[in-house]
């Protein structure tokens, strides 16, 4: 369904030894009023001077360029790893049609491009910085996490439209969302009765949805595609481009 | 292309309070930093301290030590104008911000805090973000104008006012900075926590017109009837088209709007000096060019027919037409007509309008739109050939200008 | 009056909600129930365009399906792209379906223009203008001249005396208007200026 | 004057770019005295300064209210502010409240239908009866 490509990663392990506002809380008892709690978090630095720099080790961006296995391996140590997501592995390279590498160029030149990604067989219709709400909170993922929806239908521009039967390669396109946190509705309340019974019983409801933005939606232009390895295939009686219209 | 060591660079520009904490200076800069200050200090050292400090010694009671070190560090608060270099260390709102920016590594918090402290608060130079301020604003406006210029060659000078002014203008850097969740320090001075925006705050019926003093570089600016060309608008007015006015006077406060930017200005130009200049391109590309902005929609034209005729006489086209493409209703109270304006076979531009007039005024703007909006195939920036292994330069679009009549 | 009908892109029969309903008609007159309402609703709720829909080819695809929608500002014309763009080579077997010349144009008569007037013509004009404006007023010269109000216009300007006893001309009438009148007058101006920003 | 320019500001899309957690400051309050505290006391001297070293955009604060039930409030960028009381709530619960506080946009709860919302002008443009495939009659 989806492929975390870019985690949390160092950033998180890194600042573990950097102090933050509050580090050392058993000073409570004796001091009542904490109105500025990051004095006491010198009075712990000066009694273990441990690291030069007071700043978190962060990269200028969430988005770090760290490779991707390790990156999985160390954020991810509470989760089993038979649960995992896998990244998915190709045992042949991606084959593309001749006439797709044609028409690819004319996608390609025209922007911007919008994207029917498909979540739990649901299609949302993404354009570059749109706002996203999904229908559930989605399990196992943290605000600031950056997703690759790689399951598309369709793709397009203004006047193409790249379609999959029933998907889109996903080496043919990138879409990238960023998990920018979890939004609650108000809270429902409904009224259960039952016959002939005074009682009234409140069911009460108010769930969780994440919220996501689209940080890029991309097709791949053909140069990249044989870049990366892909073969053009002949496509022997596929009827003409341009459909029919009534 | 070699790196530069900018760190070496930053000791020039920065006061030694911004210092990055390095082992070699420390001793250099221990507690009395403002012995070159140019100001006086605000509250002068009672006698009766010295005394205060002789009795202290004696004292075994660690308690009232505890509150007598507490009242000497109000007191060296107090006598500047901004909090102390040493405070920011100590400031978990700071800390906070930096974390929240993902800031490097490098540029510490006393920078940070330096970026955060406005001319109105602390005139010396020395503990302001002034200096920032103004290489931030040329390093923000330099890359927006590039990108402006290589994504969309054709665009009319006054346009690119505008979109300069969208992007990287006074009001959208205080919306940013309030986006980033930076507060503002009611009043300014030694006591505040660092991690606050501090100004003096312009005094309630100030004319803010007049409120500067000296002039700009054009001649002649209090004629108010001259013409202004866009042209002199490059000589003499500044990077949106408004005329530059001079700097303000010593002790007037700034407004709110005005104080916020340039602290955004400021964390530019301190990223761009600790990190260098991959850091600052990456968070300007991050924070200012992520921002959304419909370019198309920064157009006002009063006769766009006429310049389209005169654009096509320029780039030796047919001379446009306007044809009736569909029409609906023309009896009626709602007639609707769609024009297109052609030049010879080929169709400029199309718009509709519930008079044959409008919608080709209408169908001309669309043109001109089409044609000013022209964005080439993989754009690049100049400034893409200082990365590491940047491809060869290879000669970015330049148009001739914008049809002028 | 040359006008071309629309056909729309979809057959009629493609359009339910265009279709009379044969359940409405047979109910009474205007009342609506929600049975009615959702069944109203249904027929006008939109389907994707077909080219939309699943087809038979088993690879990835690339169909050419231009909307229909008003042209965007985003995408050049053809002959405004640059000679050294790509897209020009790309866009040129674009097939055209209508021909321009064809089409009505704007105007009912296309003023042909003669140049016929001469320098020593323009002096007459400007020496006419000045002499007596109240006679020789722009529309009465461009008769004479067998030209247009607007190249009077251009080559000469009225004296001051004249656009002062036109000012107070227009503002007399003006000022007979009522609240309504100027209102509307007001409301025009103020449309046509928001032409020039496309809103 | 051809053409003039319109003077606008960018709107901000958080997370295309850079993204800015919108929690921009905790507070814990809690009582030494108060039985409802008594899991509060405990987060906050086991639990709080690793959630805090984990989240370091966040400012958190700790202030005793005397006699009342702990509270944890957040403080959003964009001005407003939630509050969850925790009153006799283990560790592990105050910490699932914060990671909620944390997570939360600031916005006011509310119902939405469409799940996706956009700035940008529709790819396809708006459908008109008067584009597409013309044919004159």
């Amino acid at each position: 369904m989806f492929s975390r490509s870019v985690l949390r990663s160092l950033t998180s392990d890194l600042r573990l030894s950097a102090p933050t506002s509050v580090s050392s809380v058993n000073a409570i008892s004796q001091r009542a009023c904490l109105h500025q709690t990051a004095w006491l978090r010198t009075t712990q630095q000066q009694s273990e001077p441990q690291s030069s720099s007071p700043i978190p080790e962060a990269p200028l961006s969430a988005t770090s360029q760290t490779p991707l296995q390790n990156t999985i391996s160390q954020s991810r140590n509470a989760i089993p790893l038979e649960k995992q997501p896998v990244a998915p592995t190709f045992t042949s390279p991606i084959e593309v049609s001749k006439s797709l590498m044609e028409q690819l160029p004319h996608l390609v030149g025209q922007t911007p491009h919008y994207v029917v990604a498909e979540l739990h067989a649901r299609p949302y219709l993404l354009t570059e910085g749109d706002h996203i709400r999904l229908p559930f909170l989605m399990p196992k993922v943290k605000t600031g996490d950056i997703l690759r929806f790689n399951r598309a239908s369709a793709l397009g521009s203004r006047d193409f439209t790249l379609k999959g039967a029933p998907h889109i390669d996903e080496r043919l396109f990138e879409c990238r969302v960023r998990v920018i946190g979890v939004e609650s509705e108000p809270l429902r309340i409904k009224e259960k009765t039952k016959r002939r019974q005074r009682h009234v019983k409140q069911a009460k409801s108010k769930h969780r949805y994440t919220i996501m933005r689209v940080m890029d939606v991309r097709v791949k232009s053909p140069e990249e595609l044989l870049e990366e390895g892909a073969v053009v295939v002949e496509d022997a009686e596929d009827s003409p481009q341009i459909e029919a219209r009534s | 292309m070699k790196r530069l060591q900018l760190q070496r660079w930053s000791s020039t520009v920065l006061s030694p309070r911004a210092r990055t904490s390095n082992k070699l200076h420390q001793h250099l800069y221990s507690a009395s930093l403002r012995h070159q200050s140019t100001v006086a200090p605000l509250q002068t050292e009672s006698p009766t301290q010295n005394v205060i400090e002789d009795a202290s010694l004696d004292l075994e009671d660690p308690e009232l030590k505890l509150r007598l070190d507490s009242v000497h560090k109000r007191k060296s608060q107090l006598k500047y104008p901004s909090p102390p270099v040493n405070a920011a260390a100590e400031s978990a709102k700071l800390a906070a911000l930096h974390a929240r920016l993902y800031l490097p590594s490098r540029l510490p918090l006393e920078t940070l805090a330096r970026t955060l402290v406005d001319v109105s608060a602390d005139p010396n130079a020395d503990f302001n973000n002034e200096s920032l301020a103004t290489l931030g604003h040329d390093l923000l406006t330099y890359y927006t104008s590039e990108h402006l210029l290589a994504t969309y060659p054709r665009l009319p000078l006054t346009v690119i006012f505008a979109a300069m002014y969208a992007y990287v203008g006074p009001k959208t850097l205080a919306a940013m900075s309030k986006e980033w969740g930076v507060d503002v320090a009611s009043l300014p001075g030694g006591e505040v926590d660092p991690g606050f925006l501090q100004f003096k705050r312009v005094e309630p019926g100030t004319d803010l017109s007049k409120a500067t003093k000296g002039k700009g570089p054009r001649p002649y600016a209090e004629a108010k009837n001259w013409r202004k060309t866009v042209t002199s608008k490059i000589f003499y007015d500044d990077e949106f088209g408004d005329p530059i006015k001079g700097s303000n006077e010593a002790g007037a406060g700034v407004p709110d709007e005005l104080a916020r930017a340039t602290a955004v200005r400021a964390l530019m130009g301190a990223i761009y000096l600790h990190s260098g200049r991959p850091a600052a391109k990456l968070f300007f590309q991050q924070h200012v060019l992520s921002r959304s902005l419909n370019i198309s929609q920064l157009f006002n034209f009063s006769q766009p027919a006429r310049d389209l005729t005169r654009l096509c006489a320029r780039e030796n086209f047919e001379k446009p037409v306007a044809k009736i493409i569909s029409e609906t209703g023309r009896l009626s109270r709602h007639p609707v007509f769609v024009v297109g304006i052609f030049s010879g076979q080929d169709k400029l531009g199309e718009g509709a309008g519930a008079s044959l007039l409008e919608a080709r005024e209408r169908a001309a703007l669309a043109a001109l739109k089409g044609w000013y909006l022209y964005s080439p195939l993989n754009v690049r920036v100049p400034s893409s050939m200082e990365e590491e292994g940047a491809a060869p330069w290879k000669p970015a679009y330049v148009d001739l200008g914008e049809v002028i009549s | 009056m040359a006008t071309s009908i629309i056909a729309p892109k979809r057959p009629f029969v493609a359009l339910p909600f265009l279709l009379p309903s044969w359940t409405d008609a047979l109910a009474s007159g205007s009342r609506r129930y929600q049975s009615s309402y959702r069944r109203t609703k249904q027929r006008l709720r939109v389907k994707p365009d077909a080219s939309f829909g699943p087809s038979s080819q088993t690879h990835d695809h690339i169909i050419h399906n231009p909307p229909s929608s008003a042209p965007s500002v985003y995408h050049t014309p053809n002959k405004f792209l640059p000679a050294s763009d790509v897209r020009r080579a790309m866009r040129t077997e674009k097939p055209s379906t209508t021909d321009a010349n064809a089409l009505p144009g704007v105007y009912k008569t296309e003023a042909e223009r003669k140049y016929h007037l001469n320098p020593s013509d323009i002096e007459e004009i400007r020496t006419l203008r000045l002499a007596d404006p109240m006679i020789w007023s722009r529309h009465k010269l461009a008769k004479r001249f067998e030209c247009s109000p607007l190249f009077i216009a251009m080559v000469c300007e009225a004296s001051p005396e004249k656009k002062q006893i036109q000012k107070q001309v227009l503002e007399a009438v003006q000022s007979r208007w009522g609240p309504k009148r100027r209102m509307a007058r007001e409301d025009r101006q103020l449309r046509r200026e928001a032409w020039g920003r496309d809103e | 004057m051809p053409v003039q320019g319109l003077r606008t500001v960018t709107s901000a899309r958080n997370g295309v770019g850079a993204f800015i957690l919108q929690c921009k400051r905790l507070d814990f309050h809690y009582c030494n005295h108060g039985g409802s505290s008594r899991g509060m006391l405990a987060f906050l001297t086991q639990t709080l300064p690793e959630f805090a070293r984990e989240n370091p955009q966040i400012e958190v604060r700790v202030a005793p209210r005397h006699g009342k039930h702990p509270v944890i409030k957040g403080q959003y960028i964009n001005g407003r502010e939630k509050a969850i009381c925790v009153r006799n709530m283990e560790p592990g619960e105050i910490l699932k409240k914060a990671m909620i506080l944390k997570d939360a946009s600031g916005e006011k709860l509310k119902r939405t239908k469409k799940p996706v919302t956009s700035l940008n002008e529709s790819v396809r443009g708006i459908w008109s009866p008067y584009h597409g495939d013309l044919r004159g009659v």
